[in-house]
């Protein structure tokens, strides 16, 4: 099995890897950017278990994302 | 926007007394506005007025022919000669840290670097002193990594060394841990800058981060049903930026050796409002601002939100009419916003114009003047007699000292904390002389012979029993930890932690506090030049030790006379300063081998003290010592041990010849009494070293000479460095779950 | 001996290298701009460390993209010496111009510490003030110096001799108890094929006087100085 | 427009952080993980532009991932 984790910012909260990262971009001339939040992802590899969307979304909460400033979306394949 | 109606549950939730709020009518002759009922109420809360504290502050001294600027301002400036002074302020962030351990704290460190630059002054050292929980408490490790991680982080991204601190461990901080960030700065005399809205018609210029929504208070949460944003939980944790405040110091930094500059402030606490109403108080002027031009991160931001929002990286100033395009073009270099946002009129009045509507018009002075001011209830609590008693003859004796010690030195508190200062860059500037893990660290002042030395302390415990003789000992430990590296103290700043002062318990060891730091201040010749108080450190009901933490600075006049903690030279005589009583009350050793926190802190006799503090700069003027060490926590044994071991490994050995004078030997080792210091001397320099300690008045013992890889005192003792090296370093990682 | 230090939006230890190169070595230094495109006539370039950028996205990354990185890269070409010290190194890899990549630090953890470092190779322009093979200290300070590149790229540092620092023990040894941050090879430091540059963790601009706890740094610009003299 | 890119270490190459998420999951109790990969995952808002997806993969290529340590995927949507 195998899950997939992605971490972001929760909205409001300051972002600043990805605003030095939209302006990097436009300095690149990439000036149709108009707004860059950066997030962590995480690929996790998973012996089968029952529940393990469960299991994932309790992992993520408890040590993957701070949920004070953070949001998670797990997903999970077969 | 509309905004929404004053109701009675809006003013409790602004946690305005009827008092206060029959004051706020009368200064504006009319109801506030939502916004000014936020502005004018944070203003008063307890964190911007004082107003519990305020009435006992003012017995600090604060003056003296070396203070260029006293609390008042961002920060204090003392004068170093040579046209150059130091800037310094230590700020807590207890209560964010606890949140969110990373960003609280480097937000802490990001706030206070602030508070220093906006003077003028460049930072040029960081220190912290931070209290956790106890180890085994679940939330300690995360804390712990947390805190330092942010710490380190800010820091260390800024390019501020970090070089000293404290970090200790007790259960009165499980739910209420300590995070106080100090910060230094060197400063010219004719580049000292202040938070003045002087000369009416000059433009008021915003600077730094956009703002968004972060860390809108408690109180003000009231607003989120008023307003279109749908999300369900409104974030109010400040994420740090160090790089954009690194932008915003260079900036700041080129402006000031520009002439185009009248005043500036940082935004700290309720940023816009705090900044924007100091500036023009002190200045006794008016300002307008037009809140439309506020650079913003989030949409649909109201007038009131702009006022409070707390967004890290901001500064406002003041420049002069005319000249506003060197700011811009020194901002526009760095890649950094500069706007228009008001500016200074002469009428007294703070006016607030937002989306065509005057959102706001208060009389600046009134705020502050009225502000209001507490003489809170105080009184003894009831248990302060009884956690005084101790019964000393029914400690039991260790058996084996060896092994005693060996604990001791893996005791929390008192073993290796360089897992925490290894994370910070305590070495950028290339002027850390004296690094982490001595007595006193010291950084040269490039350009000159000199030396700035500087150290953090306080002992809660004894605070906890005897709250004024706690913090006067807190002084007293600071200026000798100054003097042993042959620093000559300055002056202080100061983070007075303590519980709810609407409890009189808790008014009372702050006021005590207050007089016992006051006194010291007075004798040691060390003014209160800045400082910060953080009340409502309580869980549950119960509060944290009172902990009056005390940051002080001291000159060394040449850096050539600087010395360190550890034995250096094979061969060296060793001498104990000052006389060992054995006195055990509120020590480490009664608390972690005892597991009792009782009877009085050590006693003092201050003429005693300055004469060893005075002996000591002497004695590193003249050249005489090879080390010097104080003796504190853990007593004579612990001050040894740390004279032997280094944070990188064991050093140098001694095998003592000298005997117990006292009652009991554990007491001998391990009690903590003041005015002592550990010291050595070159076999050439010892002669004029006796000389010098008969001169003043100094009691001496010789204890042996420096060499080998044991550290003895027969027949008690005898332990191999490594031994003591492992016990001594493996503790903190092992709290922190490395 | 002319020195150019290039200070990028958070460099930290820019000042620290032109107190160095000029309090101490009596160096013509100066410090230049990132938004420079041209260099003015230098023997030594210095990429300081900091924090470029925050070292947010990747440490280096967006530095690398700086208007004066291809007057540093053509000064390079033309056989002019350039030192990366820190975040200098990162940005080094990141233009290119060093192979492999720094990735973060084994523990996670930020390291600020003196270190023992094994000079391998006396013979290019930055090390000939020591002796190959010797012993030297000089600290660290970073939270991504754990040095990686593919297994070919390290035969051909390896075969080519251009492994010139290795985190080793105090008696010399290289082992991964001396290891701070989980370098391949405990490499500390890496020139390019024809020696003129080099990437570096260690901070020799924080051990270069007596009153900071060490001399070794010196050294090294001593040898750069000499190298650099031989040649005019 | 919106793009989402994720930028994943190559295999091979070392991950110190995804096996300090493996051990601290592991002392939680989950043991069915048996390996984490870390990676970045970001959120760009894009003015529409044509060849919107080739742009955004020149601006991984370049700028979002390293290729000697760091494979990228893309994905844009309107
Ligand atoms: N305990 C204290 N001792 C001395 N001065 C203090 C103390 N607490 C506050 N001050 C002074 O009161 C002023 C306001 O402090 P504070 O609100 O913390 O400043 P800021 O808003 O700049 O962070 C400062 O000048 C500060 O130095
Ligand atoms: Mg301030």
């Amino acid at each position: 099995m195998k899950a997939r984790v992605f971490v972001t910012l929760k909205t409001g909260v300051l972002d600043p890897q990805g605003q030095a990262v939209m302006h990097a971009a436009a300095s690149l001339g990439y000036e149709e950017v108009k707004g860059v939040r950066q997030g962590k992802y995480f690929e996790i590899e998973l012996d089968s278990v029952e529940n393990a969307e469960e299991r994932m979304k309790k992992l993520s909460d408890q040590l993957l994302a701070n949920p004070i400033i953070e949001d998670f979306r797990v997903e999970v394949e077969d | 926007m509309e905004e929404p109606k004053i109701t009675p549950e809006l003013i409790r939730e602004h946690g305005l007394s009827n008092e206060e709020w029959q004051r706020m009518l009368d200064i504006l002759g009319r109801e506030p506005t939502f916004t000014e009922l936020g502005v004018i109420s944070s203003m008063w809360s307890e964190h911007c007025s004082y107003k519990s504290s305020r009435i006992h502050l003012k017995k600090f001294p604060t003056e003296g022919p070396q203070v260029l600027q006293g609390p008042g301002e961002n920060a204090g400036i003392v004068d170093i000669g040579d046209n150059l002074a130091i800037c310094f302020k230590m700020e807590s962030h207890n209560h964010p840290s606890y949140i969110e351990p990373y960003q609280g704290a480097a937000t802490g460190v990001g706030g206070i670097l602030r508070d220093v630059f906006t003077m003028g002054a460049r930072p040029i050292a960081n220190l912290n002193s931070l209290r956790f929980g106890e180890p085994d408490h679940p939330k300690t490790p995360y804390l712990l990594q947390g805190v330092v991680a942010g710490i380190a982080g800010y820091g260390n991204c800024i390019g501020v060394p970090t070089v000293g601190g404290e970090t200790t461990f007790d259960p009165s901080y499980n739910g209420n841990i300590l995070v106080n960030a100090f910060t230094l700065g060197l400063v010219r005399h004719d580049r000292i800058f202040r938070g003045f809205a002087s000369g009416p018609g000059n433009p008021v210029i915003y600077v730094g981060a956009k703002t968004g929504r972060d860390g809108i208070h408690g109180a003000t949460m009231a607003s989120e049903e008023f307003s279109d944003e749908t999300e369900a939980k409104r974030p109010t944790v400040q994420v740090g930026d160090p790089f954009m405040e690194k932008l915003l110091l260079e900036a700041c930094m080129e402006l000031f050796e520009k002439d185009c500059l009248v005043g500036i402030q940082d935004m700290g606490a309720v940023g816009l409002t705090s900044s924007a109403l100091e500036m023009a108080e002190r200045a006794g002027t008016g300002m307008v601002l037009d809140l439309d031009k506020i650079p913003v991160r989030e949409e649909n931001m109201t007038a009131y939100e702009l006022m409070l929002s707390e967004s890290q990286e901001r500064m406002l100033l003041v420049a002069k009419r005319g000249q506003e395009k060197q700011v811009y073009d020194i901002f526009r270099k760095w890649d950094l916003e500069a706007h228009e946002v008001g500016r200074v009129t002469d009428d007294g009045r703070f006016v607030l114009l937002y989306k065509g509507e005057k959102v706001g018009d208060m009389p600046v002075n009134a705020i502050s003047d009225q502000a209001p001011m507490y003489d809170r209830p105080q009184s003894r609590p009831g248990w302060q007699d009884e956690v005084q008693q101790l019964d000393e003859e029914s400690l039991p004796e260790p058996a084996d000292l060896g092994k005693t010690l060996l604990d001791m030195l893996a005791s929390p508190n008192l073993s290796l904390d360089k897992w925490v200062w290894r994370q910070y860059d305590h070495m950028v500037h290339t002027n850390t002389a004296r690094r982490p893990g001595g007595d006193a660290a010291v950084v040269r002042v490039k350009g000159t012979r000199k030396g700035i030395g500087l150290t953090v302390d306080c002992n809660p415990r004894y605070c906890y029993l005897d709250p004024r003789a706690g913090a006067y000992l807190a002084v007293a430990e600071a200026a000798r930890n100054l003097s042993c590296s042959g620093a000559l103290p300055l002056a202080i700043t100061d983070c007075l932690n303590f519980g709810n002062p609407e409890k009189p318990e808790i008014m009372w060891q702050f006021a005590q506090a207050v007089e016992g730091m006051a006194e010291a201040c007075q004798d040691f010749g060390t003014p209160v030049i800045s400082g910060n108080v953080s009340f409502y450190n309580e869980t549950d009901g119960k509060a944290i030790y009172p902990t009056p933490a005390v940051a002080m600075a001291g000159l060394v006049e040449d850096m050539g006379h600087v010395v360190g903690s550890h034995f250096e030279h094979d061969g060296d005589h060793v001498l104990l300063l000052g006389s060992t009583k054995g006195h055990i009350g509120g020590s480490e050793y009664l608390s972690f081998v005892h597991g009792k926190v009782a009877g009085l802190p050590p006693k003092i006799d201050t003429d005693c003290e300055k004469r060893l503090q005075r002996f000591l700069r002497q004695a590193a003027k003249d050249r005489l010592l090879s080390s010097a060490h104080d003796i504190s926590d853990g007593g004579l044994a612990i001050a040894l041990a740390e004279c032997c071991l280094k944070p990188e490994g064991p050093g140098l050995g001694l095998v003592v010849k000298h005997e117990v004078r006292a009652r009991r030997s554990d007491f001998f080792f391990f009690g903590e009494g003041t005015s002592r210091a550990i010291v050595s001397s070159s076999p050439e320099s010892i002669d004029a070293l006796m000389t010098l300690a008969g001169r003043l008045g100094i009691e001496t013992a010789h204890m042996g000479r420096v060499g080998g890889d044991r550290l003895a005192f027969e027949p008690h003792f005898n332990l191999a460095l490594s031994d003591m090296y492992q016990a001594w370093s493996s503790t903190v990682p092992k709290i922190a779950g490395d | 001996m002319r020195c150019g230090i290039v200070t990028f939006p958070g460099s930290n230890c820019d000042h620290d290298c032109l107190h160095v190169a000029q309090s101490v070595m009596g160096w013509d230094a100066r410090l230049i701009w990132h938004k420079e495109k041209k260099l003015p006539p230098l023997d030594l370039v210095i990429l300081p460390g900091g924090f470029s950028y925050g070292d947010y996205l990747r440490c280096g990354a967006i530095a690398r993209f700086a208007s004066i990185l291809p007057a540093v890269q053509k000064f390079a070409a033309k056989g002019g010496l350039v030192l990366g010290i820190c975040n200098g190194f990162q940005i080094l890899t990141e233009a290119g111009m060093l192979p492999g990549k720094l990735m973060r630090n084994r523990s996670l953890r930020f390291i600020c510490e003196y270190v023992n470092l094994k000079v391998e190779h006396a013979d290019s322009p930055f090390t000939s003030r020591f002796q190959g093979g010797e012993t030297i200290q000089i600290p660290i300070a970073h939270m991504e110096g754990n040095y990686f590149a593919d297994t070919d790229t390290l035969k051909r540092l390896e075969d080519e001799g251009r492994v010139l620092f290795r985190y080793c023990a105090p008696d010399g040894e290289i082992n991964a108890a001396a290891n701070p941050n989980g370098s391949q090879r405990n490499i500390a430091g890496i020139s390019n094929e024809s020696k003129n540059v080099l990437g570096m963790m260690p901070h020799p601009e924080r051990c270069s006087e007596s009153i900071l706890g060490g001399e070794h740094g010196r050294r090294l610009f001593e040898s750069i100085q000499s190298w650099v003299e031989e040649r005019v």
